[in-house]
């Protein structure tokens, strides 16, 4: 696994939009130079346009631009870059991706593809990270293959149970079952769903756990075996299993159950052999119980909100990792000052959550102390209907929670978007919560936050939140 | 997982986890004028039309909140304007009201803008209207012949027919035989053998 | 002390440290009028048109908030484009180019910005074309008589002077009494009596 | 001096610009309402938008508006606050204005009236903050009146010796003194341009020091006799007197040496019986010796740089204290952490430093990991020509000092304002520059720059750069 450290000139970015302009500007700050690829919807993207040399590699589709394989690999070629950073979505967890990557002579910037494929299979990774000492919710080992089996196990477990996909996440193809009657449907249902999804129809039964958290730990690796945690982050608010904001740190958490959950994380990445950064997803239930329930072996959309509060550069530690650098910090290095909060605004009506794209005639960026905004769209910029909604993160750094949530309320109030719907109204409506600000969330939050406010969306399929994938 | 499916909603939203390796669809295709009609109303267009006609106007503008139409008549009117083309509606405006970022860069284009490997024939190929243009289906490595001592596939003049082989561009080691796709004669050659190409650069200007 | 001058630069540098009291200047100015009317009518347009075209114009431009036509007519015109566009960019491209924030804000008037207290009053007389503008020199308390009891100085149809006091602006405990600076006949008096007022916002309208 | 503590329900922002907005976030923080006042060329300014309330006080010239202490109190009492924010610059310094405010009950957002006169009288400020046990320079007690005992004082010093006035800065009724035959001259120069600048042509003598640094400690004090200080700026890239960019913490400073300051700093504020946010500035010699210059009685445009790296907003203590609250934090709380940049972003010509207002045709601002940027401009927006030229500030924060060059040079590179030109290609070469790498900075720093890089400029119409002001 370690190699001699290798500096990049050349960088590919295969990715577009915020987190295309975040990787960009580490980058700058390196001195590694940017090759962007785009679509020809993109050609006006920031992105495009702050890199050192761009390539138009496909038409609006992602299948055949951004997903595009052959595409990518060959501008990497044609540019002889040195490394490719995926951000997230798209390839970031292809196993493939990086296996042609590394068959191409080309650092893939992110863990071993081995560990993206275990990563992947959720059974496999539970059962994994259950041997590497982490504990999971009781659930079945294998995937469920028939009603009895179940049944059997469902049992064992006690009901409430949930059906899951093995094969993927985001909420698809999952069932919460109350009751043994419910049960055969509900694998059956799922099944299909996860099937048609992630072409594979696997599924596996878990506790259900009543109002948990979402609590993730971000880890750092090395190729030499040196890991550390930059502590937790808190991803309860989510709408279906989306995070709508992030913070860090959690208000719940005590310094002993950071240091015991951080612990728990870098052991388990030690004995996987783990390297890049990572994150770990943690369910916490009411009594601060918490158990592993699956590990993001990229750069998360949140991670802006762990550098607010430590100072440190997510994206130029893997860049630094993948250059087989060693890590250089201990555990004991981490410090974390304030409290920050991200809030993702999306290109949609804050109420019916419809997408909106199309022409933005006037943006404001907020400033002032603690506001951090990475976006890649401007006033006169057209945002297009390809790709995620998501347009903006708006970060706030403060000392307390509640400094962090004054200073958000007003870095949104201060953040004028034009010509399109956003889900900033819906992000200032979280800010005057009262259970929010009190601290009191769970993934439920968001269910009961828009029966509250009235809201004009049809419920969840499922009829009930399940848990955040 | 949420980010994973973040960055690709609907049907794309699944990478292909360790199946075999995806082939760029090597057909080419007419890259449509991308035209979007931001709601424009037609019969009053044909009236402002009308009214200007009958009333021997030369140029016509009007602009409201993110619409802008300008007419112009008169023999002279082409030959200086630079978006002299008759009506241009909200593709203009997305450009002309330059706003924030968009003129920047655009002014900025040699200074901090990214370096396309086909920015020079985009803009000789712009100006080549009465041409149908062959763009390139992929990225990848432009070469005109099958082999370096082998006569080029096509040269200005040579008549093609839509089967016909006019190039080959290397993508991943792989040599992508490109068709012509329409028949017509080699009229420009706006890349060199051996240079990069990105998709939908123009490769050839075909005379109908 | 860097700052100090910073914000403060040429001959306005220097606070007057601990000199007696600044008098505001209470002259008057004549305030331009901005109609805002947003929308396209097509009755107006075929008005315009027919009465640029009697009268002969060869040009015509008009613009507003978010609003901007132009005409021209003639040969002549195509000629000088560039120059003849030149004039007008300036101020052309301010709002026409709503960018970043002055749209934003524009559109948001009622819900983010500032409340003015005088823009109700500046609405109105932006619709008095015909009447000429008495503004407020100074920012302070509008009263129309110089004491609860006594008589207003002026109302509706009074004739006034150039020295006549039309009404006393109290700013600081100080009662300034402003004049009218011309002659006239009092059609509208925009401010309620015991009113905010702040500087340049209209007072009264007068018929010349 | 102590009152009860009183909450301030509304607060008159008596200035314009970037420090302006800057104040109202603040506010929108605390849940105070604003007022905003403004010339009739600032309709469209930022603060205006963000303000609750504003008024027109004035046309443009900012001795009818934003120095017109009747239209601004007239404002206060129409709009009933409870207090003012002078910002910097206009009347931030102007203790008839706080005397004004005091008269008419509104509480005036800066130290006691007393003081800021104290302050403003270079002369008295240095005697009283000698006998508060801060070093000076050594020079004359009083204003010099003659040219004998002119010759006298500076022959006790030793020459050179620095012809300064008593009654201003910014560079103005200065003269280096290099021997005995020059200071006649000198003296009545410096006295005649005092005289024309400040109204006072009252000029004192002081020992002259080589490649001084120009180092600033930030004072925080109550109204009950707490102060702490939060470390250092380091100032000394000047031109003119004129900061262009600022630094905390200072490359050269000890531990021990910032202690060491800002214990000296804190002991004489206490001694002074100084309340508010405040900044002694000093001269840092190159054998580490410090001598006090002046004290800014207000909020600095350089106070970023010292909250990125201690998370403190200065303005919100300002108004706390204000509100007659304790101080609540000791010099124990103090924790500073990485190193932060300012760079000031002048509508000037990068090269002559010619004014360039006009219309800003566009507008990008820089986003991604430690970068802010306080403004009151936008695209669409026409920089007037009456005020000052400074339309924003870049800051950045980052582990190290080498980073935050890298990072405000990637932030500089991506931010992009155009139709009028700026001093951003200024101060991109500055971070290139290997002195300034290096930490190898004076006040003579920019005098040497601008020569190599071949600027335009005339030099300083004094032959020489003299001391920071």
């Amino acid at each position: 696994m370690s190699t001699a450290p290798r500096k990049f000139k050349k960088i590919l970015i295969a990715n577009r939009g915020e987190i295309a302009c975040r990787i960009i500007w580490t980058c700058k700050e390196m001195g590694i130079r940017t090759v962007a690829v785009h679509s020809d919807v993109d050609r006006d993207s920031l992105h495009v346009r702050f890199a050192d040399e761009a390539a138009c590699i496909g038409p609006a589709p992602s299948a055949q631009s951004y997903l595009n394989i052959p595409a990518i690999i060959s501008t990497a070629e044609i540019f002889n870059v040195d490394a490719i950073h995926p951000g997230y979505g798209f390839l970031a967890e292809s196993s493939y991706f990086a296996e042609i990557c590394a068959a191409c002579n080309i650092k893939f910037i992110g863990p071993p593809a081995p560990i993206i494929r275990l990563m992947g299979d959720k059974v496999k990774a539970r059962r994994a990270m259950a041997e590497a000492g982490l504990t999971v919710l009781p659930g079945s080992p294998d995937p469920v293959t028939s009603e009895e089996e179940g049944l059997k196990l469902a049992r064992e477990i006690g009901f409430p149970v949930i059906v899951k996909a093995a094969g993927g996440g985001g909420g698809r193809g999952m069932r919460i079952v109350q009751a043994p009657e419910e049960l055969g449907k509900a694998l059956e249902a799922a099944s299909n769903e996860a099937a048609a999804a992630f072409k594979d129809g696997s599924v596996y039964i878990e506790r259900y756990v009543q109002n948990p958290r979402h609590i993730e730990i971000q880890v750092l690796a090395d190729e030499y075996g040196d890991c550390i945690h930059l502590g937790e982050r808190e991803c309860s608010i989510q709408r279906r299993h989306q995070k709508l904001l992030e913070e860090a740190p959690s208000p719940v958490l005590s310094p002993e159950l950071r240091n015991e959950m951080g612990d728990a994380a870098v052991a388990a990445c030690k004995k996987l052999g783990y390297a890049s950064a990572g994150t770990v997803e943690f369910l916490l239930d009411e009594d601060n119980k918490f158990y592993f329930m699956e590990m993001n072996t990229r750069i998360q959309v949140e991670h802006p909100v762990t550098e607010m509060v430590t100072l440190a550069d997510i994206v130029r530690n893997q860049i630094r990792i993948a250059e087989g650098e060693r890590l250089g910090y201990t555990q004991d290095d981490l410090l974390i000052v304030g409290h920050a909060i991200e809030c993702r605004i999306n290109a949609e009506n804050p109420e019916t959550f419809a997408p909106s794209p199309g022409l933005i005639t006037a943006f404001n960026l907020p400033g002032g102390p603690g506001v951090r905004v990475d976006t890649y769209v401007y006033a006169g910029y057209r945002v297009p209907p390809f790709y995620d909604s998501m347009i903006a993160k708006v970060i706030v750094h403060a000392r307390t929670r509640d400094l962090a949530i004054a200073r958000m309320k007003r870095a949104l109030e201060a953040m004028v978007i034009e010509g399109i719907k956003t889900t900033i109204p819906l992000h200032l409506k979280i800010m005057d919560d009262p259970r929010f600000k009190a601290g009191d969330i769970s993934t439920n939050f968001m269910e009961h936050f828009l029966t509250q406010n009235g809201s004009k969306i049809a419920k969840n399929r499922n009829g009930a939140v399940a848990l955040a994938g | 997982m949420d980010d994973h499916v973040s960055q690709t909603p609907g049907d794309e939203a699944q990478v292909d986890r360790d199946t075999s390796i995806e082939r760029a669809p090597v057909r080419r295709r007419r890259n449509q004028p991308a035209r979007s009609d931001n709601s424009v109303n037609m019969d009053e267009l044909r009236e402002l039309i009308q009214l200007i006609r009958e009333n021997d106007f030369t140029e016509f503008e009007l602009e409201r909140e993110g619409f802008r139409v300008r007419f112009r008549r008169g023999a002279e009117a082409g030959a200086s304007e630079t978006g002299a083309s008759g009506v241009t509606t909200s593709q203009e405006s997305a450009t002309k009201q330059p706003a924030g970022t968009s003129t920047t860069t655009e002014t900025k284009v040699t200074t901090t803008s990214a370096a396309h490997p086909g920015a020079k024939a985009q803009t000789e190929a712009s100006e080549d209207q009465d041409l149908y243009i062959i763009p390139s289906p992929i990225v990848g490595t432009f070469y005109r012949a099958p082999s370096p001592n082998a006569d080029s596939f096509v040269k200005i003049g040579s008549s093609v027919e839509p089967e016909t082989v006019v190039c080959i561009i290397e993508a991943m080691k792989l040599m992508n035989e490109i068709q012509a796709e329409t028949s017509g004669e080699v009229a420009k050659i706006y890349v060199e053998n051996g240079q990069p190409v990105e998709y939908g650069q123009p490769l050839f200007g075909l005379k109908k």
